[in-house]
């Protein structure tokens, strides 16, 4: 394994610590692993926490400042974070309008956010949760945890952002980050595995023509293992699973999202056949975020995100952002 | 059994867990995602600082601090889980500074209910629970009998271990290795595996006592 | 080679497509292979062109628009493009006050940029052109084909970009862009190799700890080999090399650049690490840039560059600026 | 030698570049960027279209139209300097109909000159010039002298590839490969391997039109 790392063991706290020195409009609470707006708490303003393992940079504390996350709880790498952090993060951007928790849907993040709410609760904060969980790769049944939260996350956490920083309250904010995880639905492929710090060797093999369907974020093998092909068919068989659960009409917003090791020019690439994909449906790309956006470590790959818009949706996008890893509007 | 015995079977624990540290990741990353070991080294490493910062007097206040511990330190699901299973366990112990099989079998019926009341999981969904399920009834079966400590620790360990080879052949329906479908067949789940060490480092701990 | 792509030999042309569909703020020549800003010619503006080997994405299609490039022209992977690609392009950005060429130093391309400028002579167009050379791993001297265009290629671009936006005239573009060069230097480091898509394999082998120290930016071996280390001493060793070649003092601005297949946890490591040593030596990252910016296909690895700034050259670095790679105050 | 002869030799290079293009591609995966090969193979892909489309009627036309278009279709290093060397031949060629020896050495003579005003490489710097100027002066000396076809071509293909040989123990003072330094040295450079390889197919569409 080469890395550019001091210890496994300490790449959560060093990436933390190169995040807020690179970006000092962030505060950073070392000990809990939270990254923090630095005007919060903002009296008034429902705050906005999400958090999550590490490894998946920018998210989530790449997504904290104006119009996005209040705070961000770092957990180890592929491990949720643990109530305690969950709660810090709470109560430092508390403005007395309650705080809305955004989870991934894993069973470890659902089991700690839900102490953190409890303990908030104690304290006397209002706490709402909303799930994401917007992976079609995982039949949403008896038979499984349910969906993953995997790429919505990102469009959850900016268009409630932006709501937030307009000052609506938390019902409302609540409200429209479930209607964008509910208009939300994505897909990802592998083609390599990733490497995790502590683990020094790959999660799993994959042969030199090989590619995994239907992964989520975490290296957890996918659906099942195919050869590589085009980008034009790749792009068909990830809008085709799409596709066959939510259908592609009308003004969507679309995310071509690398999992951290693959170069900008194929994401392009893969992009190019995904609009070509979409407008052949009749639909339209009104929006659309390209890069890496929610990785894997070092993964190769990529995953897509699709979200129906609406005009309110469309408002909130295209508000004003300002976070390390998004910003436009100022 | 008292507050030593106890303070022993987390030493037990933590020293298995870190050696079996890369094996619950390998079954981890078969099925999951490669970080089970690593996650509950790191709890029973916190756990032991905590015990020793201050002793625990009672059975009951060492199993509650341990689950204290491994709910703010070990995070994924199994932090939770086992974090509320000890908490559950030291609460039904109460306060007693020593305590007798039947106590530590309510003790275990607790954790069990614990961990199903909040992961919801049921025995045959290839989790922990496939292991403390059948574990937790073959030890209260056999202290209900009156059996010895050994010959019921014994019913504990076998029952665990079995359960957690039965694991092998279940499709996972909770936790992250649901998410393979039928691809989850085949492998040993690593909370199950886990469990079965925890529940083999109390038999340990109690026998060495005697 | 896992590569998400139709072909090999359609990889720079599909690309591109991409990047327009998803930025409709650009227009794309798409027979020259080059991207133009929308809104271009702007009578009485000088026109900012630069181009080179593609592979390097962002870098320098993903730097044209407001505030930036007027158009950049895209070579197949690693090949500076032709005379014809950047004649087109100075064309289409000519608003009669000249057009700057920013030309990274590559033999092949000084020589095609040179044709390019005599092609454009002949045909009326002001053309002054500025080189970069900013890789202190290479010696300057008759020994070379002197030092190699790096990092700074993306301050150049974003400063120089920002004085033309503002109005001033080819002159004083052509001199702000030779400042920045001046005052930057750069140092790159690999812990993988990379994979040309019409070449399939890795251009050179690594062994599994080693790493390849003072690389640019086309898969060229470095000037040595070693044993990976901390990202405490890689900073060391990079921060060092540039120090012996520039005094690190006063406020600086620092890019910790990704070469494609290095995720972003790993790069805010070593950005704390870059910053502790900086601060260490009595200077100050008075403004950074942590990402993949100037890449190098799907390379793990990073380079640093440091410009020595000024009053006016922090005014303009923080000018609005709004590019598919670069973008904020707008 | 009219147009016919010319326009063999470029279709032979084109043929040998395309059969030679991942050696020539893995000379610059060594000390340069790895597409040499895939560079030339563009370009005179390129150049035999052009040729196709309306084919000069004389040798300096068929060169001159090479040249422009190497430079409209290779970029790199060599797009121009090749593109020069062709253009500056059929330039000093003019429009004659039919060239005799005296004037191809005229022509090469040319094009070497204008590779080294473009590139200012010298010999020793481990160039293309390494194979061009050592073959060249050979040539110009053969026909001087008045040897055969056969005989100064000869000697231009043995010049050629020995200059292209004496590359491999230089260290590049000139393009990529002069960043590697000391590194550089014990590999052959790219674009010498392709010049010999130009200049052995001048000598054999010359030879088979005799
Ligand atoms: N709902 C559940 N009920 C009981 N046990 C569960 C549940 N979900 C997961 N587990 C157990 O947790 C183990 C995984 O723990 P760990 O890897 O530490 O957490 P994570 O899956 O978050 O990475 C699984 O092997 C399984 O035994
Ligand atoms: N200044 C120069 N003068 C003459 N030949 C040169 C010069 N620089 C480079 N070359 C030749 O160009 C070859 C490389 O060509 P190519 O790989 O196509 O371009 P690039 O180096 O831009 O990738 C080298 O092997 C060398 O022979
Ligand atoms: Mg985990
Ligand atoms: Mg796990
Ligand atoms: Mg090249
Ligand atoms: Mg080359």
């Amino acid at each position: 394994m080469k890395k550019l790392i001091n210890a496994p063991d300490d790449v959560v706290t060093d990436a933390l610590a190169g995040l807020a020195a690179a970006h000092p409009s962030l505060r950073l609470d070392a000990e809990n692993k939270v990254v923090i707006r630095g005007d919060a708490p903002r009296a008034g303003k429902v705050g906005l926490v999400s958090g999550g393992g590490s490894g998946h940079e920018p998210l989530h504390g790449g997504f904290v400042g104006y119009g996005m996350l209040d705070a961000a709880c770092a957990g180890e790498v592929f491990t949720s974070p643990v109530p305690d952090q969950m709660l810090a993060a709470t109560k430092a951007v508390s403005g007395d309008a309650g705080v809305l928790h955004i989870v991934k849907n894993y069973t470890g993040d659902i089991l700690n956010f839900q102490m953190a709410a409890e303990l908030a609760d104690d304290e006397g904060i209002e706490v709402v949760s909303v799930v994401v969980n917007d992976d079609v790769a995982v039949q949403d049944s008896l038979y499984t945890a349910g969906r993953r939260g995997v790429g919505a996350t990102v469009f959850v956490e900016k268009i409630a952002g932006a709501l937030a920083e307009a000052g609506a309250p938390l019902a409302d904010v609540a409200a429209i980050a479930r209607e964008v995880n509910e208009r939300s639905r994505s897909f990802g492929v592998a083609l390599t595995s990733c490497t995790l710090p502590a683990v020094g060797k790959p999660s799993f093999e994959l042969a030199e023509s090989e590619i995994e369907l239907g992964i989520g974020i975490h290296g957890e093998p996918g659906r099942e293992r195919t050869t590589i092909t085009t980008a034009h068919n790749l792009a068909g068989t990830v809008l085709d699973a799409i596709g066959d659960d939510m259908p592609l009409s009308g003004d969507l917003l679309v995310m071509v999202n690398g999992m951290g090791g693959t170069p900008l020019m194929e994401l392009y690439v893969l992009y190019a056949e995904v609009q070509r994909y979409i407008e052949g449906h009749g639909a339209r790309i009104a929006r659309n975020l390209v890069g890496n956006y929610i990785t894997s470590l070092d993964m190769q790959g990529f995953s897509v995100t699709v979200t129906q818009l609406t005009d309110d949706l469309t408002r909130l996008w295209d508000a004003p952002v300002d976070t390390p890893g998004l910003r436009w509007g100022r | 059994m008292d507050a030593d015995v106890f303070r022993a079977w987390i030493t037990d624990i933590a020293a298995v867990i870190k050696d079996q540290r890369d094996h619950l990741t390998q079954l981890d990353a078969a099925i999951g995602d490669a970080d089970h070991g690593a996650n509950l080294n790191r709890g029973f490493t916190a756990v032991l600082a905590a015990l020793d910062a201050d002793p625990p007097a009672t059975p009951g206040a060492v199993l509650t601090l341990t689950g204290r511990t491994l709910i703010s330190k070990v995070g994924g699901a199994s932090g939770p889980l086992y974090g509320t299973a000890f908490r559950r366990a030291g609460r039904s112990l109460g306060d007693a500074s020593d305590v007798d099989l039947a106590a530590l079998a309510a003790a275990l019926e607790a954790a069990l209910a614990g961990i199903q009341q909040l992961g919801a999981a049921k025995e045959g969904d290839k989790t922990m629970v496939d292991v403390l399920a059948p574990a937790t009834a073959a030890f209260s079966k056999a202290v209900a009998e009156g059996q010895s400590a050994a010959d019921a620790l014994g019913a504990l360990v076998t029952a665990a271990q079995s359960g957690a080879e039965a694991t092998v052949s279940m499709q996972a329906l909770k936790g992250r290795a649901s998410y393979l479908g039928p691809r989850s067949v085949g492998h040993e789940d690593p909370g199950a595996a886990s469990s079965a060490l925890i529940l083999g480092a109390l038999r340990d701990a109690i026998l060495a006592a005697q």
